[in-house]
């Protein structure tokens, strides 16, 4: 059952992805990439991360996608321009990328069943993550509220400042 | 293996896409297979933070998001284009 | 939680509570009012977080926060070090900004934010800390590259940093999850302890080497340094300063912790790596930079070479590549401020003068600033008695100690072809200028207090570590011991050593 | 006085240094940093001549020492001594400032302050190289010797300076790349940077042969370049002819040779010895190569150039001829060099100053305008070419009837040659200048014979140059008490042949 | 006496004059200047009087020959090498000595009238003393680096009253010439003092002979190559073949430096070296027959060039050419004293040649060119009948001085086996061609009419006309000291030869022809000359080709030009510089730069600005990583602590 399921979402996720690339205009890629992540979220479920898979749906199909989505009406992205592009991306980044997923995937491949369904004993309930999460890795949780602060920050900061030069300069 | 084939299509996006944002989308891709790979390493060693880890990085990925965004506005503002092969007038 | 783990991270904290402060602070200011003072609370502050690191010399080495954090001479050492980089930017960016500038007070805000990212790094133990303190340094600097966004070049700068530091950094995550998979830790000290006996070899190569990329491209190390010379260029004058030395030395200690802490038994298969990347590094930046004719790309290919030299301090056996590689970083980051903020000063906040050709008579103009610029310039090039032949001379001498001779040899011949772009600004700088319209018009830039000790400051620096480098080198040294042990909270072998570091280094670290 | 004697060497290092930092302190007001620079570089004569006068003959090895920790880790000290090889070289880095300060009195115009101030530095560098013992501090004022140099070379160059500026910069810096990694490698393997330790730790014959070899040609080859030795030389010429004057009297020779002498002579004899056929080849080749292309040089100072790369090829045969009596010869020859080329520069930045133009062919019979000039002139160029009784003589006598004796016939006879070219070159120069109908500009131009400033200081050049040629016992005695390598000690002597010896045809070469 | 005698004065006090008018000159009165000038060789002179008085057992008794003084401070003390100032006085150089400071005084005399109205009265004086100075070192070196000091130093001297007018650029181009020819001798010398060096350890001349007297057996080899390297020297500075062109040209000189340095004194130094290293020649007979051909050769050669020459001065150069050839001749065959006793009378008449010349030149307003004199004789007859007594003296006419030299040369060179015989008939054509052309000089210059018409010639002042005067006794009465009783004189110093056990039938008869030959000269001159003047033009018109080379002076100049200097240029300039310079070291250099920049410029199409580029680039980088890390480990090769 897990495995058909695993089977089943894993396609989807990579059908998503394929479709991202194919997808010239950015909002269907957008909306691909939320399949690949809800399809990732099962997966999860699957391994056993119940927590994750929630928060998955949550905050990156949701919050983040948005944002992306947003993002795109706001600037009103259309196609993608046909331009020359690099001739490097394609000469040297498609080999490239074959040899780096080949040697990955030898090493992943070799690691014992890694890449297939996992067996389903031991899901892991979130008390035992945020009980982790709140004591031994207090320290990296508090430190990402500054990060999350420098990205508010940043954010405000660019796009707010741009507003005011764009009225100041007009 | 999954995430391995996921994180390169994240980088052949990097390569291919012309649009800053789906090229950011790629970058989201390539972290989406680490935390899936994460995952599963947690599964498999039945650690936690793995899984804790993966909690981390979508923290990260959202903040990058923030920024990307903003800075991709920025730039949208400046030049007036998402073409990523337009956005090179630094060179040599 | 125990008080004494919040001592274990004080500088952080003071640097948080001061960038909150200054957050605050702005936001609660007139849409109008001057927010220059903001520069010096941010100045302050980063004083007070300088002089808390050194005061954690007087603490016990040791962990903190179930072995996330650590402090012991080694972080002290980069922590002082960053301190003191951001110390000088705060200074410098006080007299380039604009005075109309809107968020100044954002901007200093995340200065001061990023670095506790870049403190954290260097004194994590934990790979998610780490991870998430590389994030907070990069995120700031991506942001900060951005600032001068109404010219078309900084947001350039910005997203190209932006986009390639975040695809290296899923390079660098996915070799921290294969370094899990392979042991199901993230902890550095257990790393170190299981990964010998790991099962899966190969895994434990390809984590190593993802995580190794990740690194080399924060640092700029040929051939991951395809960003630097754009995000250089379209990037302000003053963060460039900071971006092109704080995080860089950061990363750098986050590479010495992971090739020496986390893999010291794969020592066969990294150090070639590393000298290669070495090689490759100052080849690469030394030729391309022999025909910039932007000062400011010019200088970023020098910092790739400067990457290099100072990668081939890693070949270095043990503690002393350790040390060799510690010490380059202060001196690099001495003197690549300065000529940062020379290059602030004269090339002005929009880099209006930034060609090479328009250093032209420089230092008739501002001698000052002119004879500052070939001081800083001859340090760079390595000339005895500054900061950089020192650098260069620990790295190299670590270098054939280490047996490798030629990398030594190939370092010190890249020297000398970089002493040919370097002398050519250099010279420029002393020729009479034309007397033509154009340059009759340049204004002669005003040195500033702030500036003025942001100067005095590399100066020094520069001078102090290339004369009398006894002190800076035995506290980098000291530290180098201290990361060679794995230290856990049982077995504090180098505690003693750590509470004999003579004090008062902080005149040797800029 | 056993105070002073102890510090006298920090002393001397210092000043130039205090003269620097005094002058730029200053305002650049007139002449007011020339004044303190001739005032520093007289005060640094008068210091360093109190080296020979309380230099003791008879006690052997390095006097003067000072040694103090710098450096805990790596082993540096900053330990100076001077012994019978060094000691006048310093006095002579000693004399030759002042010269430059007169010879730049008029000649530069502008930028005074930058001008004085980095030449008072550049002396404290090549003094710190003829005094260092402590291998990284000699290699700390080694390359220190470059940068005001190559700055100066840059500002006040002739046509363009920048590119000769650049040319002498990474052809001397480059080469010391090597040399950096061969002193590394010397204390990886040894631990220590003192000179003397080295020496002995090298002449035991602990360190692997294959390495030591390489470290050897490392030495060589910085040392080489910067002599220059031919085929070396492509920076000279370029750097004579756009050199301020003052900086081009010191930038060749001295610092390359005296190296050579202490550091590769001296701490590799046994390396040396396996190099020193090439090197007297090359030395003979440069010393005829640069006498024939100066025969046919149009200006001045490249003449010069190549003059002195005959002449430092000459000094070169010396040292690598590894006699006793050519080191003496070498060292003399040096001091010699220093002293004649330095009257020359002067005497030609003078004429060139006044007239405005190095082109040979400008010139012609000067001598009627400018007599005292055309006398020192020729004074000057007698010495060169080795008349006896002028200093010239006395080493070229010693370096070539050494190696005439203890070498190669051969070379010291095509070498010998060079005397002849020596002559040619320079008379025709002494003619093409100062004799035959006054050229146009010569005419035209109304130019003043020498000042007194300039004569005080050239008679006693002069002087110095018969002193030297007629009594150069005064000077032989001191350099002969230098620390030779251990291994070479008593080694080489001139041959003493005896009739029989000479009887069997061995002078059949 | 003994304690009175001091040898460095005499060289001291022309030093002394050198200095106060080189240094001062400019600012002294003429007559001061004048004083300072004759003083100081005067007194030099009366040293060497005094010693020479002592010795000749005139005066009070002078100790035994040679008297060595020697600096108590050495000179160059390195090493093993040990040379100090050390003079030699004993018969040989007594002579030289009496030659050069009494006919240099009596030239300097001469100069007071002859320079009166020149520029540069002091520094002609300050020149003329450091000569002096140089000369008298180079005669009393007791060894030869001391000699070679003298040697170079007269060199200067000549070089620089050469150049003395040295606005014209004939004359600086004279004396650079000089000076470098002299140079290549030098070079010669130099190598023979190293070979010296490294077969004797030691210079002093003593010291060598001892050392030579010690092996007997030594015979040749080495010592043929010091012979020859001395000659080479030798000749260089007594103008033989084949480097005798800068003497005539030499002649750009003031006419009394003519007469000191290029007649009397200087040239005459490599026979004086020869004759003072004889111990080294003898055991060489190759180097004698060397010394013997190049002498004899010389001779011809330079004479039959004299034959044609127009300019007074340039007839009476390569005359002493010749007659210095003839010296050359003597110690080729071993007859070092009849060399010195040639050398002595030389002085005396060929000094007294050139100031007699000197004097009609003064007397003609500068003019040198023989076709525009003619019918002084009336006019100025002190200089002529003084010229005459030269004349006659160099013609070996009885009784005068060259009779006696000569005669004993060509006896000497008779004497020396069959081909002795060759050296003498040699000889004895030079005689004849000798006298044709002095003879053709003197009927020039003061017989016939004058060919000139806009000069009044005058007499010269007494200054000038007294030491005329004193020379032409010497001329005529210096041969009359005999060659026997001169060469039993020099004995002690060189030897006898066997020339010099008295007169021979032989010997008269040799005279007698020697005579005759200088008879037909004369007879031939006036023929051509006096009685029909055009003839001499049909002469040379009816032997083009043989009057071309002639008055080319068989172009050896031109051929040193083509061959040496103008191939030395060409190679310098195009192979030396252009070639090796400037293409191939300064192309390496431009390559080496170049290839840099290449690089560079590839580097920066690298950094094409594309983000995708760039991300690629990453990728690959990464990709290489991997694959260095992995490659190893899947082929097993990996060696680490894995597993352990």
């Amino acid at each position: 059952m897990h495995l058909i399921l695993f089977f089943i979402f894993a396609a989807l996720c990579l059908a998503g992805a394929v479709n991202l690339l194919l997808q010239t205009h950015p909002i269907n890629s957008a909306l691909s990439l939320i399949v690949v992540m809800t399809s990732l979220a099962v997966l999860y479920l699957l391994l056993g991360a119940e927590f994750l898979a929630a928060a998955q749906v949550i905050v990156y199909a949701g919050a983040v996608m948005v944002l992306f989505t947003f993002v795109i009406m706001l600037l009103n992205a259309g196609r993608e321009e046909r331009t020359l592009g690099s001739r490097a991306a394609r000469v040297v980044g498609f080999p490239a990328v074959a040899a780096f997923l080949a040697l990955l995937a030898t090493v992943l491949l070799k690691a014992h069943g890694l890449g297939r369904a996992a067996m389903q004993e031991g899901v892991t309930s979130t008390d035992d993550l945020s009980a982790v999460l709140f004591t031994k890795l207090l320290l990296p949780f508090e430190v990402t509220s500054v990060l999350i602060l420098i990205a508010i920050l940043g954010a405000v900061a660019l796009t707010r400042h741009g507003d005011g030069e764009r009225s100041a300069s007009k | 293996m999954l995430s391995a084939i996921l994180f390169s299509l994240g980088v052949i996006g990097f390569l291919i896409k012309r649009n800053l944002i789906t090229v950011f989308m790629s970058i989201e891709l390539m972290l989406n297979a680490v935390n899936l790979s994460f995952v599963t390493f947690a599964h498999q060693w039945h650690a936690v933070k793995g899984q804790i880890f993966v909690f981390f990085v979508m923290m990260v990925a959202a903040a990058e998001a923030a920024v990307g965004l903003a800075i991709i506005i920025a730039v949208f503002r400046a030049r007036a284009t998402l073409a990523v092969d337009r956005i090179d007038l630094m060179k040599l | 939680m125990n008080p004494g783990d919040m001592l274990r991270i004080l500088p952080e904290i003071v640097l948080t509570l001061t960038g909150v402060l200054i957050m605050l602070a702005d936001a609660s200011l007139p849409a109008n009012a001057p927010r220059r003072a903001l520069g010096w609370v941010a100045a302050l502050g980063t004083t007070l977080a300088l002089w808390a690191s050194l005061w954690q010399l007087s603490l016990p080495a040791g962990t903190a926060f179930y072995s996330t954090v650590e402090t012991s001479p080694f972080t002290v050492f980069f922590h002082v070090l960053i301190c003191g980089i951001v110390l000088v930017v705060l200074l410098l960016s006080l007299d380039s900004l604009p005075a109309e500038s809107h968020n100044q007070g954002e901007y200093y805000a995340l200065v001061v934010l990023g670095a506790v990212g870049m403190c954290l790094l260097t004194s994590g133990i934990e790979l998610l800390v780490i991870f998430i303190a590389l994030e907070i340094s990069s995120i700031a600097t991506y942001v900060l590259a951005c600032y001068r966004k109404e010219s078309g070049r900084s947001p350039e700068a910005a997203i190209k940093y932006f986009l390639l530091g975040s695809f290296a950094t899923g390079f660098l995550l996915y070799g921290i999850a294969l370094a899990f998979g392979a042991t199901g830790t993230t902890q550095i000290y257990e790393l170190s302890r299981l990964l010998p006996t790991a099962q899966n070899h190969t895994m434990v190569l390809a984590a190593m080497a993802l995580m190794v990329v990740g690194i080399l491209f924060k640092v700029s190390a040929a051939p991951f340094h395809v960003w630097t010379p754009d995000v250089y260029e379209g990037a302000p004058s003053p963060v460039v300063a900071l971006m092109s030395t704080a995080p860089k030395a950061a990363t750098f200690a986050l590479l010495l912790r992971v090739v020496y802490e986390i893999f010291p038994t794969l020592r066969s298969s990294w150090a070639p790596l590393l000298w290669c990347v070495a090689v490759l590094s100052m080849t690469v930046g030394n030729v391309a930079a022999l025909r910039q004719q932007n000062v400011k790309r010019m200088l970023a290919y020098s910092s790739i070479a400067h990457a290099g030299y100072l990668l081939a301090a890693f070949a270095g056996l043990g503690p002393s590549g350790i040390a060799a590689a510690s010490f380059y970083t202060a001196a690099y980051a001495a003197m690549n401020v300065g000529i940062f903020a020379v290059v602030t000063m004269v090339g002005g906040y929009d880099d209006q003068r930034s060609m090479i050709a328009d250093y032209r008579g420089l230092i008739y103009r501002a001698p000052l600033l002119g004879g500052l610029l070939i001081f800083f310039l001859t340090s760079l090039v390595g000339i005895p008695f500054t900061a950089g032949f020192f650098g260069k001379f620990y790295a190299f001498s670590a270098a054939v100690g280490g047996n490798a001779i030629w990398l030594a040899l190939i370092g010190l011949l890249n020297s000398g072809l970089a002493a040919a772009y370097y002398l050519r600004l250099a010279f420029v700088t002393v020729q009479p200028a034309p007397d033509t319209e154009s340059f009759a018009k340049v204004a002669t830039p005003t040195v500033g207090v702030a500036v003025a000790a942001a100067l005095l400051f590399t100066v020094g620096a520069t001078l102090v570590l290339g004369i009398i480098p006894t002190q800076a080198l035995q506290a980098a040294e000291t530290g180098a011991h201290t990361l060679q042990v794995p230290a856990n909270d049982e077995n504090p072998a180098y505690i003693t050593e750590g509470t004999q570091q003579p004090r008062g280094n902080r005149d040797g670290i800029e | 006085m056993t105070y002073l004697n102890e510090s006298i060497l920090t002393v001397i290092l210092l000043a130039p240094l205090a003269g620097a930092a005094l002058i730029a302190i200053l305002p650049d007001r007139g002449k007011l940093p020339a004044w303190i620079g001739l005032l520093t570089t007289l005060v640094t004569l008068g210091l360093t001549l109190h080296l020979p006068a309380h230099f003791v003959l008879s006690q052997h090895g390095f006097q003067f020492e000072t040694s103090r920790l710098w450096i805990e880790n790596p082993a540096i000290y900053y330990h100076v001594g001077v012994d019978g090889l060094s000691l006048w070289l310093v006095v002579l880095a000693g004399l030759l400032a002042p010269i430059g300060i007169v010879a730049s009195w008029n000649a530069i115009h502008q930028r005074r302050k930058i001008f004085y101030a980095l030449f008072l530095v550049q002396q404290t560098a090549m003094l710190g190289v003829f005094l260092s013992l402590d291998l990284m501090l000699y290699y700390g004022f080694w390359e220190l010797s470059l940068v005001p140099m190559a700055i100066l070379i840059a500002m006040y160059g002739r046509k363009d300076g920048s590119k000769a500026a650049l040319k002498f910069f990474l052809f001397t810096f480059i080469p010391s790349a090597p040399l950096l990694v061969a002193i590394l490698w010397l204390y990886a393997n040894t631990g220590t940077f003192n000179f003397a330790d080295l020496q002995i730790l090298i002449a035991s014959g602990g360190l692997p042969a294959g390495p030591l070899c390489w470290v050897a040609i490392a030495f060589l080859f910085a040392f080489a370049v910067k002599v220059p030795v031919f085929p070396l030389h492509g920076w000279l010429a370029d750097t004579f002819s756009e050199a301020p004057v003052a900086l081009a009297m010191v930038v060749a020779g001295k610092l390359g040779l005296y190296s050579m002498l202490r550091f590769h002579v001296g701490l590799f004899p046994v390396q040396a010895r396996a190099l020193a056929p090439w090197l007297v080849a090359l030395a003979v080749i440069g010393l005829l190569y640069g006498a024939c292309l100066a025969l046919v040089q149009r200006d001045f100072w490249r003449l010069l150039a190549f003059a002195a790369l005959s002449h430092l090829s000459l000094i070169t045969l010396g040292i690598y001829g590894l006699t006793f009596t050519g080191w003496d010869g070498a060292i003399y020859q040096i001091l010699n060099h220093g002293v004649v080329d330095g009257s020359l520069f002067l005497l030609l930045g003078i004429l060139e100053a006044r007239y405005g133009t190095s082109q040979i062919a400008c010139y012609g019979g000067l001598a009627a305008k400018v007599p005292q000039t055309a006398t020192l002139f020729v004074i000057t160029s007698l010495a060169m070419i080795g008349l006896p009784m002028l200093n010239g003589f006395v080493g070229e006598f010693l370096i070539l009837s050494s190696t005439f004796t203890g070498v190669n016939r051969g070379w010291a006879v095509a070498a010998t040659v060079g005397v002849i070219l020596g002559a040619a070159y320079m008379l025709w120069l002494v003619q093409r200048l100062f004799y035959g109908p006054q050229s146009p500009l010569a005419a035209d131009k109304p130019a003043s014979d020498l000042r007194l400033g300039e004569l005080l200081i050239l008679w006693p050049l002069v002087a110095l140059m018969l002193g030297m040629g007629v009594a150069p016992s005064i000077w032989l005695p001191t350099i002969e008490n230098r620390t030779g390598p251990p291994t070479l000690k008593g080694s080489i002597t001139l041959p003493q042949p005896s009739l029989s010896l000479a009887a069997s045809g061995e002078g059949q070469q | 006496m003994n304690d009175s005698l001091h040898l460095w004065l005499i060289p001291l006090f022309p030093f002394a004059g050198f200095l106060l008018n080189g240094v001062l000159g400019s600012r002294l009165p003429k007559w001061l200047v004048t004083t300072i000038a004759l003083l100081t060789p005067l007194w030099s002179f009366a040293i060497v009087l005094s010693a020479a008085r002592g010795l000749l057992g005139f005066g009070a008794t002078l100790p035994s020959l040679p008297f060595v003084e020697t600096c108590p401070v050495g000179w160059i003390d390195a090493g093993a090498l040990h040379i100090g100032f050390s003079f030699v006085l004993d018969q040989l150089s007594l002579v030289m000595l009496l030659v050069v400071t009494g006919v240099g005084l009596l030239i300097h005399i001469y100069s007071v009238g002859y320079m009166a109205h020149e520029d540069g009265y002091w520094r002609f004086f300050s020149y003329m003393n450091l000569f002096m100075f140089f000369m008298t070192v180079l005669v009393l070196a007791g060894n030869a680096l001391v000699m070679f000091i003298g040697w170079e130093g007269v060199g200067l001297a000549s070089y620089l009253l050469i150049g003395f007018y040295f606005q014209k650029n004939s004359a600086a181009d004279a004396g650079k010439k000089a000076f470098i020819v002299n140079r290549i001798g030098d070079f010669g010398f130099l190598i023979g003092i190293f070979l010296l060096l490294a077969n004797f350890g030691t210079l002093t001349f003593s010291e060598i002979a001892a050392k030579l007297a010690a092996a007997p057996a030594w015979q040749g080899g080495v010592l043929t190559v010091i012979a020859l390297c001395l000659l080479v020297g030798a000749t260089g500075k007594s103008a033989q073949l084949p480097l005798y062109v800068w003497l005539p040209d030499a002649m750009e000189g003031p006419t009394p430096v003519s007469a000191l340095i290029h007649a009397a004194t200087m040239v005459t130094a490599g026979v004086y070296m020869i004759a003072r290293t004889h111990a080294i020649f003898d055991r060489s007979p190759f180097a004698l027959g060397i010394v013997a051909i190049v002498g004899a050769a010389t001779a011809l050669f330079a004479a039959t060039i004299g034959l044609v020459q127009n300019d007074i001065k340039r007839v009476l150069a390569y005359s002493t050419i010749s007659q210095l050839g003839y010296m050359f001749l003597a110690c080729g065959v071993a007859a070092y004293s009849a060399a010195i006793f040639h050398l002595m009378t030389h002085a005396f008449f060929k000094a007294l040649l050139f100031l007699a010349a000197g004097s009609v030149i003064h007397a003609l307003g500068g003019e040198q060119d023989l076709r525009k004199m003619g019918g002084l004789r009336k006019k100025i007859p002190v200089t002529f009948w003084t010229m005459t007594a030269a004349v006659f003296a160099i013609a070996g006419f009885f009784p005068f001085a060259g009779f006696f030299s000569k005669d004993a040369i060509l006896y000497a060179a008779f004497l020396q086996g069959p081909g002795g015989k060759i050296f003498w008939f040699a000889g004895v054509v030079t005689a004849l061609l000798t006298s044709f052309y002095m003879f053709r000089l003197w009927y020039l210059t003061f017989l016939g009419e004058s060919r000139s018409h806009d000069v009044h010639p005058h007499e010269s002042p007494w200054s000038m006309l007294a030491p005329l005067s004193i020379l032409a006794l010497l001329s005529i009465g210096g041969g009359w000291i005999g060659m026997g009783r001169f060469g039993t004189f020099l004995a002690p110093v060189v030897g006898t030869s066997a020339s010099e056990s008295g007169s021979t039938q032989l010997e008269i008869l040799l005279s007698i022809v020697a005579v005759a030959v200088a008879l037909l000269g004369w007879l031939i001159a006036d023929r051509l000359y006096r009685q029909r003047p055009e003839s001499a033009g049909n002469l040379a018109a009816a032997m083009p080709a043989g009057y071309k080379l002639l008055i080319n002076k068989y172009f050896v100049d031109e051929i040193y030009g083509y061959t040496v200097v103008k191939p030395l240029l060409a190679i310098s300039q195009y192979v030396l510089e252009w070639v090796v310079d400037v293409a191939i070291l300064g192309g390496a250099t431009w390559l080496l730069a170049g290839t840099a920049q290449f690089a560079g410029a590839i580097l920066q199409r690298w950094q094409s600005g594309n983000l995708r580029s760039y991300a690629a680039w990453l990728t690959l980088g990464a990709a290489v990583v991997l694959l260095f890390f992995l490659l190893p480990a899947t082929l097993g090769m990996h060696v680490s602590g894995m597993g352990r």
